[in-house]
């Protein structure tokens, strides 16, 4: 019987497991020690696991990115959290020409098993630095795997499997997600799971559009489909779950299936991974299936406002997509 | 423009104390108003550290720029910054500063001299040292203050900027408020070689420590820095020790240090308190003089409160046109 | 009548006439004084100029980046420039958190206007570290406009342009190009262009099917293009110049007309530019038009290797794109 | 594995001046094979600068590592890098130590304790860090050896990274190559501070300032610093000052310094000529000993070079399964 958990208690309890079993992980992060993160995702690990596994550092993404890359290729596991996802900018260089390119550039002789785990996502009032999504950025970058859990089991899952990963992985949790609750089996090891990195789950079937989304917003594109079903449009719903690798296959046999394609995002539309979606379905047979110019309902081109009102206006609703596979349908 | 600007004809002692207990008054109006649920987000509370933004402010020229950081709501005030055009920000209204598109961590008046608050630590260190090239380049004969916390010195943007100013001997003041933490983390345990002053030697410029909980001694100091820096000195790392009382942010439970610590910088190193006692007993200012300060602090920010409140909200109208100038 | 120029003349010249005209404005970056920058760009300019408005820096590119976005909005008008757009890694707090932001952030009572010039993408053996095409990221940044000048004449437009746009303006300039010659017609003083930033160029009609390339996969594009006129196939190319914003109007138009579309550029296919310009199209009415899938020529998802022939992998050359589109003229 | 762990039955001075005059013989054949358009890219070499990684490397235990540059072939031989396998690599072959993927800037040994060259300036500092953390949980006793040049000192990396290693008492040794120059920037213009060894003090950890064209005075300072970080003592800035008579790469026209400078430097202060002279002065070595590590070096680069040529070229066929691991 699967318990009810909340979002951030499956990630630690993912890495409670992991610390457990595995000697070589450790956490590094901005007040994840007695503070507990940010978000509550450490709270007391710390007590349990001591200070030099649970180790707070000094407000320096650089380092703590950088940190982490010399750890992992001389064979500890590092859990590096970026308090939230914006301050990511101070540490592209270890991510993107380090971390992503070591294994390649070095001829294949070194590995580089580190998790970043970063905090996205608007919703709370923070503003346009502390509210982005960039996920887009590192889906560009080959070297890196980025996943987005959406669900309070896939929040532990995906984590175990990223650590378990021999290559760096970016875990972008939404930081509205911590709180919503869901049914959560407890794995025992970390080897219990073996959830790849890289595969879409169909979360809901349907035959009038296909509905693809990732992390809050596949959560929202679940919900605005149930509203869907109640005006008799009977939608498919995708969590895309890792934005690098795509899982191109299961929307291409959707979009087949259902003949209409939205794409949901919380990030800005331009250059979206959406925009990645989209043209694995058209640079596909799929194209031949689709009876109506794509959609996409996605994060409006401009900063994060803090006004509640505006904020809400940028991010994309469960009325949005409601309304958006209405006029798909209909078209 | 700037705080010079204001007009009050009062004795400077009872000016800066005002303006200390506007920045105090200011940020418990935020807290009841947080409490109400009428903000949205979070926000950092200056409260506890009044002297270094009134006093480091306070020794600034009109004219001059500041740069501010997310614990920002007293250096706006200090600067001049209009405490109901604050509160309508942190209130969603289309008067705010920020037409309610930044709140509370990104309050500017950069036409009156407020570079802005910024949400990124020492995201504001290389802006303020591009501020001060401007001035330096154009002989502009200002300065630029550059605010920064003690957890930010151990970012690489504090090394870059610090570095940069010093080779270039830009007009900057960089005001290091050091309350001890950086969210969570001891400023001892974050920062190796003690005290951010004693970095300064390593960029072969002045480096001083002052009680930032003494507006006098921060104002002096900030002079010094600020007339060398006019001067075509170069900069001057000051590093005010003052301590915050409230959390971090809204989310903090205080974990990391002891409600003992609170209580003693809050009993025995108040900063209104003592430049209250420092003025009584220096005979700057009376009894009378002091409750008139307080008094007239508090109505300016219920004013404020009260202003902001009617003010037009934020719309979303011209939103999509708002991103590019 | 128009004399013939080489790339990286043309964005002297474009600095020169700005510094020329325009007391506000003045250089900063590595090495860009008495060296005359890494790919020789700002050669000799420091003795007309001198050491105050072409600016020797430290190898800083944080306070690089940060410190234009200071002198911006105080009233000077900075060009920077990274000197390998890899660099740019250091400075994606001022340029994303920062410059793409205040105005926005601080109600548009702020004007940023500042430019990062950065040379990128491989050819070179330079390896993974110095060879990136990384648009992709800042196309994704609300705030910022990119522009990737292809032939000599844009080289020099699009730079005056740039700093003649309130905004900060990406401009990044490919290294092969720099070499690369072509007829130029030197303006007289900054007014006297007024190109505005963001449309794309058609530089070769055709009716068979439409490329759209950037960069110096634009002049492949039309090598590519003349290659296939031999054998019989008539495509249109369209430059797109700047990829944000993207001209979806003239890609759309185009598509309408030959039914076919391909996309190229040097940066890695998964999220790059290429997949907005086909979701621009296919979420269009153009989707009807089209009469085949649409391809994608980009770089291979790795790092660049440094190797000759495995560089020459990595990299869309003239001979994939023509193969691509006989293929896709087939279908 | 490491340097020492090629068995090596002759005196330490031998050994010594024949592993420098490997690293500039190396230097040599890359610039005759670069002039036959044999390799692709550019290169940065490090001749005028071999005691600083001899020396330095030579200060090491087995098992020790070091983190490198983009100027890193010394380093690379230093460490007890193969020449054959770094030549392979740069004439693009498949059993290049980097199957030619990597090239000049990114010669790695992982297992053999070299982390990698880097083409970001300061991009292994941070790394280094990482390796030193891994040091230091394991108990493992070895140390992390960063080499980093005199413009790398004003990148953030090395601030975060140098504080970083402070407050964790990290086993690294921070050893600075300066060369005088940035490319074209002289050290003396960029760094704020005078010297590199000066910041050390701001992390409140011991700097100090070597000749670095002094293999034994190289060698001494960063074996005490290791010897110390070996010991849980913590970092240290060693900074040797040294000299490259090469341009800073391919392009370098070199006119930011004068020909005059770089004579100097190589008629009066050249590593290998000073530690031939001692050591035949102090009679460690004779004519005819050094007259044999030079051939020994030669022909080692030669046989080298030769073997490389040899080797299958670098292939595109597993390119797209390189990516991950
Ligand atoms: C680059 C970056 N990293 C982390 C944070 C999260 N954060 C906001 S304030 C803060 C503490 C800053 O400490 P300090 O500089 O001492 O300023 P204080 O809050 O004490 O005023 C942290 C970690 C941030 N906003 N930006
Ligand atoms: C982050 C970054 N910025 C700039 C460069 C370009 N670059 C390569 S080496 C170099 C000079 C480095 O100087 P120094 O650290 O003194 O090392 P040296 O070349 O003198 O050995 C520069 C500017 C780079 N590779 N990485
Ligand atoms: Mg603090
Ligand atoms: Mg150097």
């Amino acid at each position: 019987m699967p318990e009810t958990l909340a979002y951030s208690a499956a990630v630690r309890s993912a890495l409670e497991l992991l610390l457990e079993h595995d000697d070589r992980v450790f956490l590094a992060g901005e007040d994840i020690g007695v503070y507990g993160g940010a978000f509550g995702v450490t709270d007391g690990l710390i007590d349990r696991y001591g200070p030099e596994r649970i180790r707070d550092t000094p407000i320096s993404e650089d380092a703590i990115a950088g940190m982490a890359v010399g750890a992992a290729i001389t064979g500890l596991r590092p859990i590096v959290e970026m308090q939230f996802s914006d301050f990511v900018v101070n540490a592209m260089d270890p991510i993107v020409n380090q971390a992503a390119k070591l294994h390649f550039m070095y001829g294949g002789k070194v590995e580089v098993p580190m998790v970043v785990r970063a905090p996205g996502g608007g919703g709370t009032g923070a503003a346009a630095q502390h509210s982005q999504s960039l996920e887009a950025w590192f889906a560009h970058v080959p070297g890196l795997k980025v996943v987005m859990p959406a669900t309070v089991q896939d929040a532990c899952d995906l984590l175990l499997s990223a650590v378990a990963d021999p290559n760096p992985v970016m875990l972008l949790e939404h930081k509205l997600l911590y709180k919503t609750e869901g049914p959560f089996v407890r794995p025992k090891a970390p080897t219990d799971v073996t959830e790849p990195l890289g595969s879409a789950r169909t979360t809901r079937a349907g035959t009038d559009a296909t509905i693809v989304g990732y992390s809050i917003m596949a959560v929202r594109a679940l919900e605005a489909a149930e509203q869907l079903a109640e005006r008799g449009i009977d939608a498919e719903v995708i969590d895309l779950r890792s934005v690098r690798p795509i899982d191109h296959n299961t929307v291409r046999a959707s979009v087949r299936k259902t003949g209409r394609l939205l794409v949901t995002h919380e990030a800005p539309t331009a250059g979206g991974v959406g925009a990645e979606v989209v043209t694995g379905v058209v640079e596909s047979d799929a194209l031949d299936y689709l009876l109506a110019p794509v959609q996409r309902v996605c994060g409006l081109e401009v900063p994060m406002p803090y006004a509640r009102d505006l904020e809400r206006a940028v991010i994309p609703q469960v009325e949005d997509v409601v309304d958006a596979v209405e006029q798909l349908v209909k078209a | 423009m700037g705080r010079n600007a204001r007009r009050d004809p009062r004795s400077l002692p009872a000016r800066v104390l005002t303006n200390m207990w506007r920045i105090r008054r200011f940020e418990e109006a935020l807290e009841e108003l947080f409490s109400r649920g009428m903000l949205h987000g979070t926000m950092h509370l200056s409260i506890g550290q009044e002297a270094t933004a009134e006093g480091a402010c306070g020794a600034l020229t009109d004219g001059d720029f500041i740069t501010s950081t997310h614990r920002g709501h007293g250096h706006a005030i200090a600067h001049g910054g209009d405490p109901m055009l604050m509160m309508a920000e942190l209130l969603m209204k289309d008067t705010g500063y920020c037409r309610g598109r930044g709140g509370s961590m990104h309050i500017a008046d950069v036409a009156a001299g407020n570079l802005g608050a910024n949400g990124i630590v020492a995201g504001s260190m290389t802006i303020a040292a591009g501020a001060a090239l401007t001035q330096s380049v154009t002989d502009s004969g200002r300065v630029v203050l550059c605010f920064f916390g003690d957890g930010a010195a151990n970012e690489g943007s504090f090394h870059e900027a610090v570095n940069l100013s010093a080779i270039w001997k830009l007009p900057v003041v960089w005001l290091c408020e050091n309350n001890l933490y950086g969210m969570s983390m001891a400023q001892e345990l974050s920062t190796a070689g003690g005290s951010v002053a004693n970095r300064a030697g390593g960029y072969g410029i002045e480096g001083l420590a002052v009680d930032g909980n003494d507006v006098v001694a921060v104002h002096d100091a900030v002079k010094g820095a600020a007339d060398k820096a006019r001067s075509g000195n170069g900069p001057t790392i000051v590093e005010c020790i003052t301590y915050r009382y409230r959390g971090h942010s809204k989310s903090d439970r205080n974990l990391y240090r002891t409600q003992d610590e609170i209580d003693r910088w809050r009993d025995q190193h108040d900063p209104l308190a003592r430049f209250e006692q420092r003025a009584l007993d220096s005979k700057l200012l009376t009894e009378g003089d002091i409750s008139a300060c307080r008094a007239q602090a508090a109505a300016d920010i219920t004013e404020a409160v009260r202003q902001a409140l009617l003010q037009p909200d934020a719309t979303a109208d011209d939103l999509l046109e708002s991103a590019y100038a």
